[in-house]
């Protein structure tokens, strides 16, 4: 899902399409499943990068 | 060719024209002597009309029939202006010379009215019909 | 419109339509002076001033014919009587509607009709109900001096074969009412008048009812003025003697219906004039299919069960809820808020549905509520908020009229949205252009009178490609209303979109390998949506139920604001929503990020209003959404369900997840008319009511919120909302609505687009369009007319948004090489809880697979061979339609019978933004077969079981 | 080697004409086929160095050709028949070739179409105006009102559609123009379809002229380079004679049942496919050819009667001794029509009865032949010109059939859509054979349930007052003139024979 999600930001490119993920991600997922998420170093670089964000603002 | 065929090439040659349904009612019945149903759905579909929209024009004109009759057809005119001339005194002995092997049809005038009694077998017409020659019209039909 | 049930009278019936003019005429009749609108006919104006010259072929749902000349008027300077039906008003005009010589020719004409009519009026099903007994009451026929022994058609055979209706030829005047309603309003054609003269009679064709084109929509029973069209019901009941003005409970289109009864006995109900989402017009299922509400599978006792194993035990209302309330705090004591949730209808009412996210948000202290309109149009809520600032379609229904090319994708207007298809035909045949993008040929496409003018038959899963290619030709060859953009739109992204479109790998030419979309024909397509004034794009589940689902709505804006096309008549972008109620569910907070009107849970503010108003602190943090509840019910952390009028093992995609999930689970409460599939795996189910006998609103595709109202007694004893609120009583709320009108009054104090709305209100003007507030007093028919609605930006500037084309990753492949797609045929609706319980099964007994001949023809099927349709995902057993609707590559489904279960094969693939499963497009292989598949044979005991309800003690 | 001039019209071809070409032919004799002089008594009739001999026979090809046979009818141009006419629409009648392009131009056709295009749009409309020419089909509507309401609508598509659906009894002149001078018409459809701005234009003729159908389709298809950017394609009816009502006409041309609409909105405005539409009988159109020609209009104008101008050619027809064609300014009185110039009756007895204006016209007693023909003249006497059709009657035709033959037409000819024709011709002819025959008892009406019939037969006084009754509702209620002007013969045949009515 993350993956997903990062792949239809991509076209923005790097840092923003990063942000736009976390962005989404944080508006609409649960904290909870946000937490669940571990690992993420498997994930896309974007959603990783998405996911590592979210963890910095908490 | 088979009749499916046959039908779709009349439809095709009616193709761009506007109102084309009577035109190939038209060529239909003279092909197949009837428009039966399978070929109105196949018209409706051509022409983007209903089956019932197809259905209602064939029932509205004369011309038109749903079931084919093969019996030969002599139009006899009863229009007033053949009436004036005696037409009606001779239907009697046309429809016994006919019997059930002609049919003879009702129309009302052939445009030849100043020489009635008169009638039509396909496209040939014929006029100052007595008796004799009607009854032999038919005979010949 | 009216409150209080009436007594049973005809509508108003002007006679011919109104006219729309600026320009005012003024005329005498009978000598009184008046002022029409220019264009109106005499008979109308006549009938505006009070007056009621006699006819019968005249009604005002249909254009003036002419045909019984019981009309005739005189009029000075004029010769002869002419008919007042076809003579339109002119100024100074001077008009006498009763003269000796009128008397005399109106009975002469009334005369000539009964002398073909039964004069058994007494035991007539229309007596006392019928126009031709008016007429001639009001010219006074007392005899027919032509005597009885002339020719008629009293012996013509009566067609009963429709299920709902009978046609009795006898009793028929040859008004063609019924032809042209058929033809005008629904667009149909399927009646026609065979013959001519004396031998003219109406005919569906030669055929049958039943056989004929005819699609049940009902217009020609209501345009009949006698029993020769009737509903069979009033045959069968007698003539109603109250009525109750009601909205229908079955798509988005919202149709206005009066409720027609005799006691608690519904006769018929019949599409109301006034209703403005539907003028008078129905489609077979809300005019005829409501018999489920007295279906036997009905259940009206509230029922539980320790385990889902055990058959059901019939309780009380206190026990059940007594039962639930327990194990619900129970669970919540045990593993905490997060444990809990619920999921609104789309069927139900707003007030409902609010009340449900009320339960969960303010009872069980979590975020955990969702709803079937996210599993349908969550991506139009994401997508239109996205550009337009706004979770809406635009227009009102009456704007297709408007419109001068419409462009419909994804949606299948004359089998899922009848009544606003009708109305689009209406406007196709008056000359607007229509294109579809869709993999198959619907009816639209071509059906009488109506064709394509392009048809863009896509591969299922690429709509993002061909709404870019679209732009690119738009932007690439000059098309784009630069005007519009400059003033309307934020320039930076719209630069942004317009490179991004322009790149020459979203050209028609690149995109055609992966949306097998001719090129040319997409050009043609893009070039003549942008070059007409007014352009229109109506759209369905086939955008929004994809992976790029939201993707593809933020096109569909980006595509309306680049050529200007929003903000006025014949314009916007317009969803077809599913269900009767989807957009309400929406407005409603059902979503678990979001309160009532769009507004985030995060945002403090918001949240503060609802905590004042409810009493209670909220969550701030998004709750689960089905999928995620279900994940959560299997590792544990999930444990109670209140699922309110909804079905999500038959309508989710996925059916054994969802089993696996509510398996899991260790409550749950199923709310709904029928024990329904989810039941199955539900410990306490409360029996709910249908809308015929409850008091609330639905707000349609259009954003009308249209009053439903209690036409009779609930069977169960209890509305809806007044269960849920029990529940909450039980679960120890304090809640004390003494009706769904105060339920109204806190929706409009908490959402501001709401603000102007009540219950008194609506039954005083009808209906409103939301937004209803201090900007928009009187609603809003058509939306963004100056500017967007400010977002978070604050500038009320429309957004484009880049849209890429991200396939979905289910891909065909050698085990799958072919694509489903699924969707609804006219009959039916949805999971067809409703339809199957009624006569409308007559036309769609089962699913069907259909199938491209080529592809029958490779795996040896041939029409009506039962298949295995089988996916990655799971399997089942249909028959076959071997049709050329489909392309090669693509079969096609409908989801409306539970033996089929075609979301047995559907993916759990989902839209990236919203979730909303990808029902669209699955692959899958289709092989002969010689009976159901074993998960069949399995559900169909499990279910057996699952439905056994204990004898009572 | 001789040359005869034999006609090809249907009329002389139904009476024997083709086999009396052949048998010129086989005599060595080169035939050309050439239009009908309309003097159908005499047909076969066969024209050697502009000498005729008539009614001919294969048996009488040896004397014509020796000059010694008893058919000869001296020199056709001088006859008798012909000398009293004034033809203008007919003026090529006998004359020509039908198919030769070369005759027609010969013969001054073209010229009307030359100067039309000339002189533009605006002045077009203007001289058809001056000229007076009003509608031949029977309504008598000016021509150049109705030119100027298509000209003046803003459309983006306009038709000329030419009613050639000739299905009144007692008129053959469409038939015998199109037949005899197609090219005629055409170019009359080409001034009019300039004046308005149509680039198409449809001819639509009864299937029962297939004769005409046949030499329409060949002379469009020889025009065609003439009238560009104009295309004329012709159209075949099927066998309904409300057809010829023009909203009928236009529903059959759009291929839908032959439905009556009602107007407004008139086709001028809203015609076929929803388009502006001239629509004009083959009489009105093929009139234009000379009013546009130098000096045309007025001459036009110049003739004729009251509000009535130009020429009629009136058709004798039926029980007639010199039955044909005959154009003449209006304004001749019905004795000279029937006695001078017809001969009175073909079979030598009274005349009794002539019905003017086809089936739905009214039937004239020779008490009244003082008649002028002129539309205001036979509407004030409750009659019709029609198109021109006069058929007489001898003493033996029984008035009461007559009436119940136009109740009996009207059933077999209605549409079907209005109340009034649809069931009151049925009602008519029932009503008439009650009549005739004296009312039977009628078991229902003395029924006990049925309390307000009366008890006891209806008499005859009732029925003929019922009949009037149901006259003036279909006369004011119908909604187009098939069961409007059925009353007229009917109250006619009643008004002036009412002992036949027993």
């Amino acid at each position: 899902m993350a993956n997903q999600i990062a792949a239809n930001f991509a076209i923005a490119g790097g840092e923003a399409a990063a942000r736009a993920t976390a962005e989404h991600i944080r508006q609409f997922w649960n904290s909870r499943m946000i937490a669940a998420m571990g690992d993420t170093s498997g994930l896309d670089p974007i959603a990783a990068a998405a996911f590592a964000q979210l963890r910095i603002d908490g | 060719m088979d009749d499916s065929a046959r039908l779709a090439e009349i439809i095709a040659a009616h193709a761009g024209e506007e109102g084309a349904l009577l035109p190939i009612l038209h060529d239909v019945r003279a092909a197949f002597g009837c428009i039966a149903r399978a070929a109105q759905a196949d018209i409706a579909q051509a022409l983007n009309l209903s089956r019932a929209e197809v259905h209602g024009v064939i029932g509205f004109y004369h011309d038109f029939t749903e079931t084919p009759d093969p019996r030969p057809l002599v139009e006899l005119c009863r229009a007033e202006a053949c009436q004036a001339r005696g037409v009606e005194a001779l239907v009697a002995a046309a429809e016994r010379a006919a019997g059930a092997r002609v049919r003879i049809g009702k129309v009302w005038c052939l445009g030849l009215c100043s020489v009635g009694p008169n009638a039509r077998i396909g496209d040939d017409v014929h006029a100052r019909l007595d008796e004799a020659r009607l009854v032999a019209l038919v005979a010949g039909a | 419109m009216l409150t209080e049930p009436q007594p049973y009278a005809p509508q108003a019936d002007f006679g011919t339509p109104e006219a729309v003019s600026e320009t005012m005429v003024a005329l005498t009749i009978d000598g009184r002076r008046l002022t029409v609108p220019a264009g109106t006919s005499v008979m109308r104006a006549a009938a505006l001033a009070g007056g009621a010259i006699p006819r019968l072929c005249a009604t005002d749902s249909l254009a003036a014919f002419g045909s019984c000349r019981l009309c005739l008027v005189e009029i000075d300077g004029m010769k002869g009587t002419p008919a007042s039906c076809t003579t339109p008003v002119a100024e100074g005009m001077a008009v006498r509607t009763q003269t000796p010589r009128l008397q005399r020719l109106r009975r002469g004409v009334m005369e000539l009709t009964i002398s073909d009519h039964p004069l058994d009026c007494l035991t007539c099903s229309a007596s006392n109900d019928c126009e031709l007994q008016d007429a001639a009451a009001q010219v006074g026929l007392r005899d027919v001096r032509y005597g009885y022994a002339g020719a008629n058609h009293l012996d013509a055979a009566a067609d009963a074969s429709n299920p709902y209706f009978a046609f009795d030829p006898a009793k028929c005047i040859v008004c063609s009412r019924c032809v042209r309603a058929c033809d005008e309003v629904q667009g149909t054609f399927a009646l026609t008048i065979a013959g001519r003269g004396f031998d003219s009679q109406v005919s569906p064709g030669g055929e049958s009812f039943l056989g004929s084109e005819c699609v049940s929509c009902g217009a020609c029973v209501a345009a009949c003025p006698t029993a020769a069209l009737e509903e069979k019901s009033i045959a069968a009941i007698g003539k109603p003697e109250r009525a109750v003005i009601t909205t229908c409970a079955y798509c988005g289109v919202g149709c206005a219906f009066r409720a027609e009864l005799r006691g608690e006995q519904l006769v018929r109900m019949v599409p109301w004039k006034d209703g403005k989402a539907n003028h008078g017009h129905s489609c077979v299922k809300g005019r005829f299919a409501w018999g489920y509400a007295h279906h036997r599978d009905r259940i009206t006792t509230p029922m539980i069960r320790e385990r889902i194993d055990q058959p059901w035990r019939e309780v009380g209302w206190d026990e059940a809820l007594g039962f639930a309330a327990a194990r619900l705090k129970e669970i919540k004591a045990r593993h905490g808020a997060q444990a809990l949730g619920g999921i609104t209808s789309s069927r139900c009412t707003n007030e409902e549905t609010f009340l449900v996210q009320k339960l969960v948000r303010a009872g069980f202290g979590s975020n955990n509520v969702d709803t079937c309109a996210r599993v349908c149009h969550s991506p139009t809520g994401y997508g239109l908020k996205a550009t337009f600032g706004t979770s809406a379609g635009t227009q009102d229904f009456d704007s297709v009229m408007a419109a001068d090319v419409i462009l419909v994708i994804g949606a299948n207007p004359t089998d899922a949205h009848p009544v606003f298809a009708s109305r689009l035909k209406q406007r196709l045949r008056q000359g607007a252009k229509l294109i579809v993008v869709d993999p198959r040929r619907i009816d639209l496409v071509r059906s009488p009178h109506v064709a394509a003018a392009h048809h863009l038959a896509l591969q299922p899963g690429t709509n993002v490609a061909v709404l870019t290619a679209m732009a690119h030709v738009i932007v690439t060859e000059g098309l784009v209303d630069e005007g519009f953009i400059a003033a309307r739109c934020e320039r930076d992204e719209y630069q942004d979109w317009a490179r991004f479109v322009c790149e020459p790998r979203h050209s028609p030419e690149a995109l055609a390998a992966v949306t097998r979309v001719p090129a040319g024909d997409l050009r043609a397509a893009a070039r003549l949506f942008a070059s007409q004034r007014n352009g229109a794009i109506y759209y369905g589940l086939g955008v929004t139920e994809h992976s790029q689902g939201s993707s593809t709505v933020m096109a569909i804006a980006n595509l309306a604001m680049a050529t200007g096309n929003i903000g006025r008549a014949g314009v916007g972008v317009n969803p077809l929503r599913g269900q009767n109620n989807v957009q309400g569910a929406c407005d409603m907070g059902s979503f678990p990020h979001e309160l009532s009107g769009y507004r985030h849970i995060s945002d403090g503010a918001t949240r503060a209003l609802f905590e004042k108003d409810w009493g209670v602190a909220l969550d701030p943090d998004p709750g689960l959404r089905i999928p995620d509840m279900l994940d959560a019910a299997r590792d544990g952390s999930f444990r109670a369900l209140y699922i309110q009028g909804e079905d999500i093992l038959q309508s989710d995609p996925d059916t054994h997840h969802v089993a696996a999930g509510l398996a899991a689970m260790e409550c749950v409460i199923v709310h709904d008319l029928f024990l329904n599939e989810t039941a199955s795996y539900a410990h306490v189910f409360l029996p709910g009511s249908s809308f015929l006998e409850k008091t609330g609103t639905f707000t349609n595709a259009e954003r009308r919120i249209q009053m439903v109202r209690r036409v009779m007694t609930p069977a169960n004893g209890l509305e809806d909302w007044e269960v849920t609120q029990a529940l909450a009583r039980a679960l120890g709320l304090d809640w004390r609505y003494d009706s769904s009108a105060a339920i109204m009054d806190e929706i409009a104090r908490l959402t501001p687009s709401f603000a102007g709305v009540s219950h008194e209100r609506l039954d005083a003007e009808g209906s409103l369009q939301w937004p209803v507030d201090a900007a928009h007093p009187d609603g809003s028919p058509v939306m963004h007319v100056d500017g967007f609605v400010p977002g978070p930006n604050g500038k009320g500037r429309g957004k484009f948004v880049v849209t890429d084309y991200i396939p979905t990753d289910e891909r065909t492949g050698l085990r799958f090489p072919l694509l489903l797609t699924t969707g609804r045929i006219l009959s039916q609706y949805n999971v067809g809880a409703q339809t199957r319980r009624t006569d409308n099964s007559i036309w769609h007994e089962e699913d069907l697979l259909e199938i491209h001949p080529t592809d029958a023809e490779s795996r040896g099927l041939a029409e009506g061979d039962r298949a295995r349709l089988a996916s990655r995902t799971g399997e089942t057993t249909l028959r076959v339609h071997v049709t050329e609707r489909v392309a090669p590559g693509v079969v096609y489904t409908t989801f409306h019978h539970p033996a089929t279960q075609a979301n047995v094969v559907t993916t759990d693939y989902s839209d990236w933004a919203t979730n909303c499963p990808e029902y669209k497009v699955t692959a899958v292989q289709v092989t002969p077969s010689n009976g159901p598949s074993a998960w069949q044979e399995d559900y169909a005991d499990l279910t057996a079981r699952a439905r056994r309800i204990a004898p009572a003690a | 080697m001789t040359t005869v001039r034999i006609s090809d019209d249907a009329l002389a071809r139904a009476c024997g004409a083709d086999a009396l070409a052949q048998a010129f032919a086989v005599a060595g004799c080169t035939v050309e086929r050439v239009s009908s002089w309309g003097m159908h008594w005499l047909e076969p009739l066969v024209e050697v160095d502009g000498l005729g001999f008539g009614p001919a026979t294969a048996a009488d090809v040896p004397g014509i050709l020796a000059g010694l046979s008893d058919k000869a009818i001296g020199r056709i141009g001088e006859h008798r028949f012909l000398a009293r006419q004034q033809r203008l629409t007919f003026a090529r009648a006998g004359r020509t070739r039908p198919l030769s392009l070369g005759d027609y131009a010969a013969t001054h056709g073209w010229e009307g179409l030359a100067r039309a295009r000339a002189i533009g749009p605006q002045a077009i409309i203007a001289e058809v105006i001056a000229s007076g020419l009003r509608g031949r089909g029977g309504a008598g509507f000016p021509a150049g009102i109705k030119l100027r309401t298509v000209a003046e609508a803003q459309a983006p598509r306009k038709f000329v559609v030419c009613n050639a659906d000739e299905g009144d009894s007692g008129t053959f002149a469409d038939r015998m123009l199109m037949e005899g001078d197609p090219f005629a018409l055409i170019e009359g459809m080409a001034i009019a379809a300039h004046a308005v701005g149509a680039e198409a234009g449809y001819v639509y003729v009864r299937s029962e002229y297939p004769h005409a159908v046949a030499k329409m389709r060949a002379a469009c298809t020889l025009a065609a380079p003439r009238i560009a950017p104009l295309h004329i394609e012709v159209r075949v009816g099927a066998g309904a004679y409300v057809c010829g009502e023009e909203t009928s006409l236009l529903n059959s041309l759009e291929g839908k049942r032959g439905e009556v609409r009602a107007k407004p909105p008139l086709p001028a405005l809203a015609g076929l496919f929803g388009c502006p539409t001239v629509v004009n009988n083959v009489l009105t159109l093929a009139a234009l050819p000379h009013i546009l020609s130098e000096g045309g209009a007025a001459h036009y104008a110049g003739l004729g009667h009251g509000r009535s101008r130009g020429t009629m050619p009136i058709q004798l027809a039926g029980n007639i001794r010199h039955g044909g064609l005959f154009e003449v300014p209006f304004g001749i009185t019905l004795d000279e029509l029937v006695n001078t110039i017809g001969g009175g009756t073909a079979s030598g007895r009274a005349v009794k009865a002539v019905q003017v204006g086809g089936p739905l016209g009214a039937y004239i007693p020779p008490s009244r032949f003082d008649l002028p023909f002129d539309y205001e003249a036979y509407a004030a006497a409750d009659a019709l010109i029609g198109h021109g059709g006069v058929v007489v009657f001898d003493e033996r035709v029984d008035m009461a059939r007559m009436a119940r033959f136009a109740m009996e037409f009207c059933a077999a000819e209605s549409c079907g859509k209005c109340t009034p024709c649809r069931i009151g011709s049925t009602r008519g002819v029932e009503l008439l054979d009650r009549i005739a025959t004296g009312a039977a008892p009628d078991a229902l009406a003395a029924l006990p349930q049925m309390r307000n019939a009366p008890r006891g037969l209806r008499g005859r006084a009732d029925d003929i007052a019922l009949l009037e009754e149901l006259c003036e509702t279909m006369q004011y209620g119908s909604l187009c003139a098939l069961g409007g002007f059925t009353p007229f013969p009917v109250l006619s045949a009643l008004r002036h024979w009412p002992q036949d009515f027993g």
